[in-house]
């Protein structure tokens, strides 16, 4: 009954927010181009141009990194707080891997570690090409990271090096940090993009970007991949 | 300078602070000392990151408003540090974001940046709630704040969908043509904020967070938070919302309950931190009418005082209960025989909670209420102009009686309770109290102060 | 020699610091700072008033801003004489309270919030006043017996000044965002009804007037003993100034009601006030504690007051204000003397106290005065108030008001003579042999002032007359009262012209001087009682063992009393039940929204956007 | 279309969360919450023929890119997501140590 109710409203309510919209002459289902929009400006450039405004091939990456750069400083530290909560919820002084219940076989186990250079490799492109073509910093943290799971799961004895995963996070962060405050210093703005936006396209353009990239690639990898050993290991009692 | 510094300090500081474990506190200290400071130096401006102009890229927007939250948020973010970080060295991270998020909140221009921030600051209070050792009721905080911006967040895109565009500023200048398209994203905008900011069907998290806080968590959720969060809604309601017809009625309607059954229910209450959690809920609800009606210097400087008065109030019944074992009223009679200068200061933030003269909640409570009287004040809600005055007075009836309740069981019952307060805590405590008296006794430059806050339609200064 | 008035509430507020600054080292000491002090303050502004040499300025307190008015005057004069008689007391009575110190300190500031609330000119200052006077006297109060007693007090004095606050608010409205005083008087139409009604309200809380008195009994019975005169005699007259605004400048409210040429607002006042006369004289008639009974007592005198204002002609508003004089006077001894009592008898529960009069004859004997001018008997204060009063509302001709004045006056009798049979009369008790001696001087000097002032009131009322016709003048009300030598000759007033003359205090004492002679002589002439021991008895042919049931005070007017105990609790309930309703009201939302599910809010949410588009789709 | 759907999806996040009593299956309806959410924002950025938004050899001179904002946004959107997830995964665990269950009913008063 409960369920029910509880089923009617949720389809109401949607309903009404459907009907809502489709009144609202304001609100366009699908609009025509992005006239009239803020984000008319980012697409101000054109392939192969030399030293635009801004420097990506990719504009979402140019939003990303660029123009909303202090979004993104947000939502890594956003990841990087939650990665200390759950270390500080479930961590403790002394870990040990949690019992999968089963023991990998020598195929499961090699095998895995041929994937695991594979997926990581995979993940370092998709950062280092994150300003030419879809995925980045995100995208490929989190395969660096899904490569660590691999491991993680394959392997019931396998732990990483956690100590080293803090390092590179922390290191990651503060030069995000001080890369925006050199921008504060060198040119005028914090998280300027202070460098030579060099050529749309290639890989060695948009200033700054591959290496903000490169960053939030390692950052977030190293984030991810503590999460997932806090996850998977349990406190001595 | 530059404002993007107290953002980006506290985050480098935390990043780093991972690191060095040892020094983390200390650098927390620091930081948040720093961050307490800066605000006195900087220059009223807007800030460009990234050097892309505003609707392109995000500012920061420095005004009068801004700068009177950061000191006050700031102000009383250092003390609460201060006086509890010995106790709680692990969270020094995880307070030195929180100090940036709350910064990014009462800084940033940009609708999306707000979101962001809100969820740093939202995720870093999560945890803060933890050390009160209810992870269920942490939980329901998470799910709830989740919700809740969620909510904004769907508000906003719809919003975008409209305008094209993030920044506060060119939304202001969006609705003000359109306030009858933007009534559904503002309600769900409007809830999702509702719920960090403790409006009453929305806060069914804050009994199990606030119920059961320790030092740290009471203070900070209580007092730091609820002032930034408050603040922050007075930006949105003073700069971007427009509030009318049906809109209106709901938040009227909404803010009203809160109001009187945060009054009645803080009254139904004998736990001491449960009164005291019932009655913020209330006065979040006063805050946020004074910033609904457009009385929005007042309602700052109210939000203010009454973070003030609740670090102190929290702080000193937080270490009550630790001590005792129980917040139960009659369990803690008697407690301030033996600690008459904590005890005095507690009966100082309590009186200026209810508004009593010589102390800076009458001075803050009296003009609001004037305000409503102006006789050119026109209220955004309906029967604003006599009505909440009233519900706001019936509000501090019931509160003067609990409170009062409250003291003479404190003060009058004998008992032999003895909690000794660090000297610290007792320091802070008494300067916050005297400094409440003194902004009470000298409310000529408080009315100065808010006077520069206002231009006289009654709205903030946006630049 | 000229003086502010900011001068003497900062002097107050200093000799009240100081008071808990020398308290913190020495007890008395600090308590003696209030004599002092209050003594002080009270000599300056009775002599500087008479004299014309106070003046309004403000050079520290520059916020705000004082006027002297004649009636601001007439008020202040009588709080801080009351305050200064009571500190005489403080001494005695430090040692009982858990916080001396803060106690002197408290006593001075309500006094200094006082003074401060009779001479500001600007509304919101008085009511900030008003609100300090509110917190410092709230602290005094759970130094007593009971602490409940403070959050009722609380309750009801917050209710009071923030509707005072309401109409403060209505009166900036209307008049231009200004804030001065006059604009009381300059209101119209709809906010006239609701300042009137508001400001009323404040009135009749501070005043403990029907159907808002219930925190009054409750204070004077658990206050410590000096307190509660206090409040009785002082702080209750904050109530009386408050009326005096709204009644005298907006009396004539509402439509006129032909049969008895009055307004409906002057209407709902006198009924008011006569209900209160009726229901504090039942209530006191069945008290056992004296202090509580008093209470009762300084309640329905306080319906006097009201009903004398909302005559709105000479002699009404006149014999209201005169009884404030009167009241003030009789009610502070009152208590002064219960207190005397109190303080070596340990209580003031008529059925434990017994035979005082042995020892305490002069504390007998002011009681005896102070409940005189209470029951408005000749030839105390409170006979020339009442019996003006009570003409004023016989020349209305509002035969149910005067039925409640004479039936008052008649309960006053009974009340009054009960904690005088009860508590001084009667059989000595043999606990009391011992420990109860009379007071010491400084506690009798006070006291013995006090009854003098009574008699003196009440024999030649010239110079409070004047005073009154001063603040008609000075009102710019169209009132008078004509004296003749020492007779009160008549009043004019706008319409009415010189009306009857009214009495002769003094030829009246005369009369009752004589009279209480031959009494006397009689009674030493004719004296054949013998004293006995209380034990010296016996019933149905057995001695009796058990002393209490022999106590005069046991169901003294218990046939009485039969007759309306079922319905004495109403107003009482009903604040009770309002209290609970508000803390249901409470705990229904708590479960409602707190019950620890993460669906709840959600629910709302969900709930609450249904609702907003279902009116916006459909 | 697109947009309903989304809605739809947002709403049956809401109805997960109003009727699942297990702590983990709220997290999921929180999730399928967000799902729907960020479903919403990149539709808001579509339009009917629009291009990927990115610049390679062979884009057009005046291409009609769609919206690359609410990509950019949805992004952000997603990481935030990811971060809450964890935090309410992690407190799950520290949940079933304390009471032994994920069941709220099971809870006792807590």
């Amino acid at each position: 009954m409960k369920n029910f109710l509880a089923l009617l409203a949720a389809l109401g309510l949607g309903v009404l927010i459907i009907l809502s919209l489709q009144n609202n002459t304001l609100f366009n289902e699908y609009g025509e181009d992005v006239t009239g929009r803020d984000s008319e400006e980012y697409g101000d450039r054109e392939y192969g141009e030399e030293n635009p405004a801004s420097g990506p091939a990719n504009i979402v990456t140019s939003i990303v990194a660029d123009f909303r750069s202090f979004d993104t400083l947000g939502e890594i530290t956003v990841l990087f707080v939650s990665s200390l909560g759950v270390a500080l919820l479930l961590g403790g002084t002394k870990q040990k891997r949690l019992d999968l219940g089963f023991h990998p076989n020598f195929m499961l186990r090699i095998g895995s570690k041929a994937l695991f250079g594979i997926i990581l490799m995979t993940g370092v492109y998709v950062t280092i090409h994150g300003h030419l073509t879809p995925g980045g910093g995100f995208p490929g943290g989190a395969m660096i990271a899904s490569s660590m799971l691999l491991l993680y799961l394959a392997d019931d004895t396998f732990r990483a090096k956690i100590k080293g995963f803090k390092i590179l996070e922390s290191v990651a962060g503060s030069l995000y940090v001080l890369i925006g405050i050199a921008g504060l210093f060198f040119a005028d703005y914090f998280l300027e993009n202070f460098l030579n936006n060099g050529v749309v396209g290639d890989l060695l353009s948009a200033g700054i970007i591959p290496l903000i990239y490169v960053l939030i690639g390692l950052k977030v990898g190293s984030e991810i991949s503590g999460v997932i050993d806090n996850f998977l290991t349990e406190e001595v009692v | 300078m530059s404002a993007i510094l107290l953002i980006a300090v506290p985050l480098l500081a935390a990043f780093i602070s991972i690191l060095v474990k040892k020094v983390s506190p200390y650098l927390l200290l620091l930081v948040s000392l720093f961050a307490l400071v800066y605000p006195f130096f900087m220059d009223m401006s807007d800030v460009i990151i990234g050097g892309f102009d505003s609707p392109i890229g995000i500012n920061l927007v420095v005004n009068k408003f801004a700068l009177t939250s950061l000191i006050a948020v700031n102000g009383l973010f250092f003390l609460v540090v201060a006086v509890n970080i010995a106790q709680y060295k692990k969270l020094s991270s995880i307070l030195l974001v929180a100090l940036a998020g709350l910064n990014g909140l009462l800084l940033t221009g940009d609708l999306f940046n707000l979101f962001v921030f809100i969820e740093i600051s939202g995720i870093a209070a999560y945890l803060i709630t933890t050390t009160n050792k209810k992870p269920l009721q942490t939980f329901n905080y998470l799910v709830a704040g989740t919700v809740g911006s969620s909510l904004y967040l769907l508000g906003l895109i719809i919003l975008y969908n409209m305008s094209g565009t993030l920044n506060m500023a060119d939304m202001a200048t969006f609705v003000e043509g359109n306030g009858m398209y933007t009534l559904f994203p503002f309600l769900l905008m409007f809830i999702g904020l509702g719920v960090e900011a403790k409006l009453l069907p929305f806060n069914s998290w804050v009994k199990g967070i606030l119920g059961h806080s320790n030092n740290l968590s009471g203070a900070m959720i209580a007092s730091v938070y609820a002032t930034a969060i408050a603040l922050v809604f007075g930006k949105l309601l003073a700069g971007v919302f427009q509030i009318e017809g049906t809109l209106a009625l709901i938040i009227a309607l909404v803010l009203g309950i809160t109001i009187l059954a945060g009054e009645a229910m803080a009254y139904a209450s004998t736990k001491a931190r449960e009164i005291l959690l019932y009655s913020s809920i209330a006065q979040a609800g006063i805050v946020i009418l004074l910033f609904t009606v457009g009385l929005g210097a007042w309602a700052t400087f109210f939000a203010i005082a009454n973070g003030v008065s609740k670090f102190i109030l929290f702080g000193v019944v937080n270490r009550l209960t630790e001590e005792v074992g129980s917040d139960e009223m009659d369990q803690l009679k008697g407690s301030f025989v033996n600690n008459k200068l904590i005890g005095v200061s507690f009966t100082v933030a309590a009186l200026s909670i209810l508004g009593l003269p010589l102390f800076f909640g009458f001075v803050v409570k009296m003009n609001s209420l004037i305000g409503f009287f102006e006789p050119d004040f026109v209220s955004n809600l309906p029967g604003g102009n006599f009505i909440f005055p009233i519900i706001i007075l019936v509000a501090s009836v019931i509160e003067g009686v609990y409170f009062v309740k409250l003291l003479t069981k404190l003060w009058y019952k004998d008992s032999d309770v003895k909690v000794n307060f660090t000297p610290l805590f007792k320091y802070v405590v008494v300067v916050l109290a005297v400094a409440l008296i003194v902004f009470g006794l000298f409310q000529g430059e408080v009315e100065e102060l808010v006077a520069s806050l206002i231009n006289p339609g009654g709205v903030f200064i946006w630049n | 020699m000229e003086l502010s008035i900011e001068i003497f509430i900062l002097a107050t507020l200093a000799f009240g610091l100081m008071a808990y600054v020398i308290g913190r080292l020495h007890k008395q000491l600090g308590s003696i700072m209030t004599i002092l002090g209050s003594l002080t303050i009270f000599g300056g502004i009775a002599y500087l008033g008479f004299t014309g040499g106070l003046t309004g300025e403000t050079a520290y307190l520059t916020f705000t801003q004082f006027e002297i008015s004649e009636f601001g005057l007439f008020f202040a004069i009588i709080v801080s004489f009351v305050f200064a008689m009571v500190s005489f007391f403080n001494p005695f009575f430090i040692k009982q309270y858990k916080y001396p110190a803060l106690y002197s300190m408290l006593f001075m500031f309500s006094l200094a919030g006082a003074i401060g609330v009779f001479f500001s000119s600007n509304l919101l200052y008085l009511f900030f006043f008003f609100e300090f006077v509110v917190w410092t006297s709230l602290f005094l109060i759970p130094m007593g017996r009971s602490k409940k007693a403070a959050s009722w007090y609380y309750g009801f004095s917050a209710a009071g000044s923030f509707m005072l606050l309401f109409a403060i608010l209505m009166i900036y409205n209307a008049n231009n965002g200004s804030f001065h005083i006059s604009g009381i008087g300059s209101v119209t139409g709809t906010t006239q009804i609701i300042v009137f009604i508001f400001m009323s309200g404040a009135a009749f809380t501070k005043l403990g007037a029907f159907p808002l008195h219930i925190w009054l009994p409750k204070v004077l019975t658990n206050a410590p003993d000096p307190v509660s005169a206090v409040f009785s005699g002082g702080l209750e007259k904050l109530g009386a100034f408050v009326a005096l605004l709204a009644i005298v400048n907006m009396g004539g409210i509402g439509f006129i009601i032909p049969s008895i040429d009055m307004y409906f607002g002057q209407m709902i006042i006198a009924t008011l006030g006569a209900l209160t006369i009726v229901f504090g004289t039942l209530m006191a008639i069945r008290q056992d504690d004296a202090k509580k009974l008093l209470a009762y007592s300084s309640m329905s005198n306080g319906g006097y007051i009201l009903v004398g204002f909302s005559m709105l002609t000479s002699q009404g508003v006149a014999g209201g204000l005169y009884h404030i004089v009167a009241h003030a006077i009789a009610s502070t001894a009152a208590f002064l003397a219960i207190a005397a009592v109190a303080r070596v008898a340990g209580t003031t529960k008529m059925k434990e106290l017994g035979g005082i009069i042995h020892k305490m004859p002069v504390t007998y004997m002011v009681y005896l005065i102070a409940i005189i001018s209470m029951a408005g008997i000749p030839p105390m204060g409170g006979f020339i108030s009442k019996w003006m009063i009570f003409q004023a509302v016989i020349d209305k001709g509002m035969i149910f008001i005067a039925i409640a004045t004479v039936f008052g006056s008649i309960g006053s009798f009974l009340y009054v003579f009960r904690p005088l049979a009860a508590l001084f009369l009667g059989q000595e008790l043999p606990q009391f042999k011992k420990t109860v001696k009379e007071a010491p001087f400084f506690m009798l000097l006070p006291m013995i002032i006090l009854s003098l002032l009574s008699v003196y009131t009440g024999v030649l009322p010239g110079v409070i007359i004047d005073f009154i016709n001063k603040i008609f003048v000075d009102m710019q009300l169209n009132y008078n009262i004509v004296m003749n030598g020492f007779a009160i000759e008549g009043y004019t007033s706008g319409i009415e012209g010189v009306g009857p003359s009214l009495l002769n205090p003094l030829l009246i004492a005369c009369v009752f001087g004589v009279g209480v002679f031959v009494a006397f002589l009689i009674f030493i002439v004719l004296k054949k009682s013998k004293k006995i021991d209380l034990m010296d008895t016996y019933t149905a042919g057995n001695f009796v063992y058990t002393e209490e049931h022999l106590h005069y005070s046991v169901d003294f007017y218990a046939p009485l009393e039969r007759l309306y105990e079922k319905y004495i609790h109403i107003m009482k309930n009903f604040y009770k039940s309002l209290a609970n309703k508000v803390r249901e009201f409470g705990a229904f939302m708590k479960y409602f929204f707190f019950t620890n599910k993460p669906e709840i809010t959600v629910f709302w949410i969900v709930a609450l956007m249904v609702f907003l588009l279902w009116g916006d789709v459909l | 279309m697109l947009q309903f759907a989304a809605i739809i999806l947002l709403m049956l996040g809401l109805y997960g969360l109003l009727t699942q009593r297990n702590v983990i299956k709220i997290i999921i309806s929180l999730n399928i919450l967000e799902i729907g959410l960020n479903l919403f924002i990149i539709s808001v950025g579509y339009f009917e023929g629009g291009l990927a938004p990115i610049f390679t050899s062979e884009t057009p001179a005046n291409p009609n890119f769609v919206d690359p904002l609410p990509q950019a946004l949805v992004l952000t959107a997603i990481v935030i997501g990811v971060g809450t997830t964890a935090l309410g995964l992690a407190l799950a665990r520290k949940i079933y140590q304390k009471y032994g269950t994920l069941n709220l009913d099971e809870m006792g008063e807590n």
